[in-house]
């Protein structure tokens, strides 16, 4: 049995002593009998570390890790910069705790702090939290935020990942918030019936988007805005932070609220998490936002330091009338999304976002030719869905050369994706497998 | 580098799956898979090249009195022509190696060993050669090929092809200067599939011809060309200990269930001391039949009533069979056919059962 | 120090990304009109700047990490060394279920053995932290009462002594929290308990030990009274460490549980994340959990699933972590770990009360309580001030004003990963402060005199809100 | 500080000042000097009928919430927008930092006079 328990044997029966224990048994004696378990666990006896490693190790080789990745639906293939994981593994960053006691989290502190700055740079918007789960998470969050004696209706475009769309239900199963969903046309929101439910309904919380949508393609948010505007509700705008990079900003946009997947910055895909959840807001919205917050102060010698502030939102002052129960964020995760965006600077992440709509609309060229229909006739960023007669059997040869092709949606069809880390060889293979196919 | 059998380009021209093993490059399996390879040997025939394994040549005066100490077995009784197994023992009781062998004469033996223990074995034996004994030990391995033709249909295969009397009519023994069709072979009625079979020897350079032959006689009874993959399976469904996972220098014969082939009334061999010291065995070779989710594989631990009684030496699914199997070395007291074990598979407690060895016996 | 907006300078920057091999493509929409302010800076002066924060920031490798309530154990290298396996880190969550085998089987292999240890029948890791364990359970318990058209069931009962979390997982989940008594042993009082049972319970949330570090000797009363009136009992794992291996939630009458990886099982706490917090049950909830999950090669969901609470599978690297600590302690070791934090509390509670007196003097499980408040009337030094001092001795202060039945509260969680020199070292630097208390109290309350940074102005923070770097000062380039 | 004559006081440290049929609220010296100092009001809207004995808002310090009790039923004529943006208001001067006026009020809890409040302070703090 490994062990990372320091004081031997010996030590802990004489530490027992010392206080007035015979045993084990004897300190544990007021639990009564009937609540102890007497079994032995069934589940192996520990093993050293390198039985362990090669455990372990022997199950990542088990999965099929593919270099050439055209799947995207929430979770991106990205370039992590060195610095990424160097920096935010240090130890004094990842075996901290969330930072209560300020004098002495004052890194930690500032590193959220310098990351709500970035995201508020990022998307426009006037505040941002220390970040949440993830984008799903963070959106229903982003729904609940829009709540109040008034207005409990959530609205919800069909054009939104369905995964989010799960999560935003779930959610409001928990809250018992009515959530309607707005239906697609063409690819994107229906904005005629966008227009008739709200205005039909004074109950209107919020109308939640995804720019770009899940078929990849750039909504006309302006129109949006107004719309939702018009009818006295708010709109909430689920991003993608790499997009920002060139695409209008919901702070342009005149979003109230903005949620989305923080995963393309530097997190990796690692099988789904842990991803990073964004939540900004404007200012009218300051003492609504769920989660932590880091605000800048003083010290009592007028030194600039930072503390968790506007706590008397959360769950463990306000208890059942908090907000939310949120009471962690996902440091680390945030961390990464810092040094990386500190990493490219502004004008890599132009970089990023412009090779990523370039070669994702190079993939859709290539594969029109070698016969796949574009689904939609619409402006994209870096994702798009092509028809395709037998999905499955592209999927599958594409596999065979090491290959991770588009998603496959429902009827044959296929969601696309290309990043800065497909080359243009990589692309000409995957046409060219097309014409072999079919 | 990995040595060619003289039948590598006939295997790549069958479609054989290349890997390296036991120092040779070897198919794994052909197009068919493992699973079609298997079935056909246990209900039609299938041919495996097994030229990697070792060929010694023992001769002189001192021949039998030699083999009876270097090895566990007792030739004494050995007719001409008989072939015997035996393992080959250090002087911990430990396993060098098992082997066959063939006595083609009075004080002229044949000894065949396992591939990747061709150097060792040689260097052993000729290290061991008693004071005073004359004996003389040539490692002829490469002048020979090796085929083995196993399954029910064998016999019917090898008569389109072969006279009678180059054909053995007796397990276990062997025919010398017996011809398949024009060739000079000697002609083995053994093998390691649990099924009737036999191995043939010949000259290197006619291995690609006998292939093509064997495989056009067999094609009206199915016979299919199998990889080390089927072999595997094959020989576990038969629990046949496999050298390096089911015994080693560590495992003594009789630990590894082998006790028929080690005669410990005959005086001083290499390792009696120590294998009489061993009685009873701490530790004796079960099956292992799993009836949980999951396929084990070696090294596996077992456990009884929460507590490690030994580990798995082989494992895999068996498709005759159909079922997840192993063979484990566990402590004699904790032994006991029948009994419920489990087995650590990477972190998960599979459940299994103790069951009798083989878990396949041929219908004779 | 300063903030990494300071050290930019318009044009500098690192080469990360390629030429593009292809035409420069945008789409045809409004682009945003300015660039991010970003930071432009060089490798090296980034790396300083972080590497500054890092001096700045505190983790358990820094040292004695007491905090009550928050298992600050050792976050093991191994750990890391296998999340950061390029066979995990580099699957795309979406691939074909027969690609990602080892990651399946990593997580049943972990869902095998925590339900081993908690005696629950089935488990999701769709839960991304504690809090969100706690509004998965609830909502399973919602689900339960939906599905047999018991809708009557509008209360979760919540102990006063609990985390903030529990009552505000509740309201999440669309209960009325009632609140209920601890009586003077710091456990539940039963009567007020029964007082509040009724048919419109839905369910109890309990941690035990409670948060006051004790062990309720009522538990099998308190869990068959819910279930009597028809409620299920939720068990908050905050607190397992101090019973792992030695009781099983599942066999004291516990229905739904979360565990919080980030405690119990090693994984490191990030600074405030990523952590996990998978929530377990017993079969009769098992076709409510959230997420999908690989049976048979096929991904599914249970049949009457709530849905999800986050979008994939859960925070997946972070189970990887808390696997590699079970494989290596194993079924032996595990119950190690309690009896161990066990010990190494009660050694500090025991050799620190004569001078703090503990809120409830009887034997704890792997914290105690100490409370102030005769120090705080007397001298005027408050936990706030002691916790403070602490800092001065390079130790992490315990957690403080919690819980909130006990004034003036310091609660300390050693955990078993501390060797004895440590806890000794701890237990006379608490003694140096009690000493100070007594000789110069006014010298206590100006602590941390150490630190990089004083006492800070949290009034002026929340009253006046500054929430991120403003750029206005700087001037135009 | 002492409490004004012409105020009435609720056990739960509000203030109430007649205003003709109206009345201002407000929350006593007592009151914010026990909370410390506070950071954010949560006021209701314009309109909002309140009910005597449930909360009218609450105040927030930096680590705690109080709810303020209503000492009367009525509806919310004008909230002190002021006190949003500068709480800091009510510990400076809580008898001038008024939280809301209420008209058509009809029924009040039995209030204290400053003396009988005093009275009841004491008795509180020993």
């Amino acid at each position: 049995m490994g062990t990372y328990i320091p004081n031997t044997k010996e030590e802990q029966l004489k530490m027992l002593h010392e206080i007035g224990y015979k045993d084990f048994d004897d300190l544990f004696k007021h639990i009564p009998e009937e609540a102890r378990f007497k079994g032995t666990l069934n589940f192996p006896k520990g093993k050293s570390e390198c039985e362990v490693s090669a455990i372990v190790s022997g199950m990542a080789d088990d999965n099929k890790v593919f270099h050439k990745i055209f799947r995207g639906a929430g979770a991106y293939n990205h370039y992590v910069p060195a610095t990424v994981n160097a920096i935010a593994n240090k130890e004094e960053f990842l075996t901290a705790y969330t930072p209560y006691q300020a004098e002495i989290s004052q890194g930690i502190l500032q590193s959220i702090f310098e990351y709500q700055t970035m995201i508020c740079e990022l998307t426009g918007m006037d505040i941002s939290n220390a970040s949440l789960y993830d984008g799903a998470s963070a959106a229903a969050e982003a729904c609940a935020m829009t709540h109040d004696r008034k207005h409990s209706t959530i609205y919800i475009s069909h054009t939104v990942d369905h995964r989010v769309r799960e999560v935003v239900d779930t959610y409001s199963f928990g809250r018992n918030t009515k959530v309607v969903v707005v239906p697609e046309v063409d690819g994107e929101t229906d904005l005629k019936a966008l227009k008739e439910m709200l205005e039909g309904d004074p109950s209107a919380a919020c109308f939640l988007m995804q720019y770009p949508n899940f078929n990849g393609i750039v909504e006309d948010a302006d129109q949006i805005a107004s719309i939702v505007h018009g009818a006295g509700a708010q709109l909430i705008m689920s991003v993608n932070p790499i997009a920002l990079g060139i695409l209008k900003t919901p702070g342009e946009i005149g979003a109230d609220i903005v949620c989305g997947e923080g995963q393309p910055l530097g997190l990796g895909l690692g099988y789904g998490g842990p991803y990073l959840g964004i939540l900004a807001c404007t200012k009218k919205n300051m003492r609504k936002i769920i989660g932590r917050l880091v605000g800048e102060t003083t010290d009592s010698q007028g030194e600039r330091g930072f503390v968790l502030t506007l706590q008397a939102r959360e769950q463990h002052i306000r208890r059942d009338k908090a907000s939310s129960n949120v009471c962690s964020n996902q440091a680390q995760c945030a961390l990464k999304a810092s040094i990386y965006l500190a990493t490219v600077g502004p004008k890599g992440l132009k970089q990023a976002a412009t090779l990523c709509t370039s070669k994702a609309h190079y993939l859709a060229e290539q594969l029109e030719k070698a016969g796949l229909k574009l689904t939609y006739d619409k402006e994209f960023f870096h994702e798009f869905v092509t028809d395709c007669p037998d999905s499955g059997k592209l999927l599958a040869a594409l596999e065979e050369k090491g290959i991770l092709g588009g998603l496959p949606l429902e009827d044959g069809r296929i969601l696309w994706c290309a990043t800065e880390l497909c080359t243009k060889e990589d692309m000409d293979e995957v046409a060219a497998t097309v014409k072999e196919v079919f | 580098m990995e040595k060619k059998t003289p039948l590598y380009e006939t295997h790549v021209k069958y479609g054989g799956k290349m890997v390296p093993f036991g120092g040779f490059i070897l198919p794994v399996q052909y197009e068919t898979g493992i699973k079609k390879e298997h079935m056909a040997v246990r209900t039609a025939a299938g041919l495996f090249d097994v030229s990697h394994m070792g060929e010694i040549l023992v001769s002189g005066p001192d021949s039998l009195k030699y083999l009876n100490y270097v090895l566990t077995n007792d030739f004494t009784d050995m007719e001409d022509w008989q072939a015997r197994y035996s393992p080959m023992c250090n002087e911990n009781g430990g396993t060098v190696d098992d082997l066959i062998v063939y006595k083609r004469g009075d004080n002229d033996y044949f000894v065949v060993v396992n591939a990747a223990n061709t150097e060792k074995d040689y260097n052993w034996m000729c290290s061991h050669v008693p004071e005073g004994c004359d004996v003389k030990l040539v490692n002829d391995s490469d002048n020979w090929c090796q085929l083995a033709l196993q399954g029910p249909k064998s016999p019917e295969i090898l008569a389109k092809i072969a006279a009678p009397e180059s054909i053995p009519e007796v397990y276990y023994t062997a025919i010398f200067n017996g011809k398949v069709g024009d060739i000079d072979c000697v002609v083995s009625r053994t093998g390691y599939t649990g099924e009737d079979g036999f191995e043939i020897y010949s000259a290197a350079e006619n291995a690609p011809a006998l292939w093509e032959m064997i495989l056009k006689a067999g094609e009206e009874f199915g016979i299919l060309p199998c990889g080390l993959g089927a072999r595997d399976t094959l020989r576990m469904e038969a629990a046949m200990p496999l050298y390096g996972n089911d015994m080693d220098d560590t495992v003594s014969p009789k630990t590894a269930g082998l006790g028929f082939a080690v005669k410990m009334d005959k005086d001083d061999f290499i390792g009696k001391d120590a294998l009489v010291a061993d009685q009873p065995l701490a530790r004796r070779r079960v099956g292992i039949k799993v009836t949980g989710r999951g396929i084990v594989r070696e090294h596996c631990d077992v456990y009884r009533d929460g507590e490690v009684i030994g580990h798995t030496t082989s494992g895999t699914f068996l498709p005759y069979l159909g079922g997840s199997y192993a063979m484990a070395i566990v402590d004699s007291s904790k032994r006991e056919i029948g009994a419920p074990v489990q087995v650590d598979v990477r972190g998960r407690m599979v459940d299994a059962e103790q069951v009798k060895l083989p878990f396949y016996k041929r219908s004779k | 120090m300063k903030l990494i907006f300071e050290r930019s300078v318009p044009g500098r920057g690192q080469d990360i990304f390629p030429e593009c091999d292809v035409d420069i493509r945008l789409p045809e929409t409004p682009l945003r009109e300015e660039a991010p302010k970003l930071p432009e800076i060089s490798e090296n002066e980034m790396g300083r700047h972080y590497t500054q924060l890092a001096k700045e920031a505190r983790g358990v490798n820094d040292g004695f990490y007491p905090l009550g309530s928050c298992t600050m154990k050792h976050n093991p290298r191994i750990n890391e060394a296998m999340a950061s396996l390029p066979g995990f880190t580099n699957v795309h969550p979406l691939q074909p279920a027969d690609t990602v085998k080892g990651c399946t089987e990593a997580i049943d292999t972990l869902r095998n053995i925590l339900c081993e240890i908690t005696g629950m029948d089935d488990m999701t890791f769709q839960p991304a932290a504690g809090a969100h364990g706690e509004f998965t359970g609830l909502l399973l318990i919602k689900a339960y009462h939906k599905s047999r058209g018991d809708e009557g069931r509008t209360e979760i009962i919540v102990p006063d002594s609990a985390h903030g979390t529990n009552p505000a997982s509740a309201a999440m989940a669309g209960y009325k929290v009632v609140e209920i008594k601890s009586n003077d042993h710091g456990t539940i009082d039963m009567d007020d308990l029964k007082a509040h049972l009724g048919p419109q319970t839905a369910g109890l949330m309990l941690t035990n030990p409670n948060t006051v570090g004790l062990f309720d000797e009522n538990i099998m009363e308190i869990t068959r009274l819910v279930h009597e009136a028809g409620g299920l009992c939720y068990y908050d794992g905050a607190n397992l460490n101090a019973v792992i291996g030695m009781v099983r939630p599942g066999d004291i009458g516990f229905d739904v549980i979360h565990l919080n990886l980030h405690k119990t099982f090693s994984t490191p706490h990030g600074g405030g994340g990523p952590g996990s917090g998978p929530c377990g049950c017993k079969d009769f909830l098992a076709k409510f959990l959230p997420g999908k999950r690989v049976i048979d090669g096929e991904y599914t969901q249970a049949p009457e699933s709530i849905g999800c609470v986050t979008g994939f599978y859960g925070n997946f690297l972070v189970m990887v972590r808390a696997l590699t600590y079970l494989l290596f302690n194993g079924s032996d070791g595990v119950p190690e770990l309690a009896k161990n934090a066990v010990l190494n509390a009660n050694y500090m509670q025991e050799k620190l009360k004569d001078l703090y007196p503990v809120a409830y003097d009887t034997t704890c499980m792997h914290e105690f309580v100490m409370s102030l408040e005769s120090i705080h009337k007397e001298k005027n030094v408050s936990a706030l001030d002691v916790a403070k001092a602490l800092l001065d001795f390079g130790i992490h202060p315990p957690t403080m004003y919690f819980p909130l039945i006990v004034d003036e509260a310091l609660m300390v969680e050693p955990t078993e990963t501390e060797s004895r020199e440590v806890l000794d070292n701890a237990i006379a630097a608490f003694r140096a402060i009690y000493k100070k208390i007594i000789e110069s109290p006014e010298s206590v309350a100006a602590s941390p005199v150490t630190t990089p940074i004083k006492r800070l102005d949290e009034v002026g923070a929340a009253r006046h809100p500054i929430l991120k770097y403003d750029f206005s000062g700087e001037k135009a380039e | 500080m002492i409490d004004p004559k012409e105020l009435k006081y609720s056990k739960s440290h509000e203030w109430v000042r007649y205003d003709g049929d109206d009345v201002v609220i407000g929350i006593s010296d007592y009151a914010q000097e026990s909370l410390g100092d506070l950071v954010f009001v949560n006021l209701p809207e314009v309109d909002d009928e309140l009910t005597v004995g449930e909360a009218l808002g609450d105040v927030e310090s930096v680590k705690a919430v109080s709810d303020i009790i209503s000492p009367v039923s009525g509806k919310v004529t004008e909230i002190n927008e002021a006190l949003l943006d500068s709480p800091e208001m009510i510990n400076e001067d809580p008898y001038d930092a008024w939280f809301v006026k209420v008209t058509d009020v009809q029924e009040t809890e039995d209030l204290l006079s400053a003396d009988e409040y005093d009275e009841f302070v004491k008795e509180e703090e020993a």
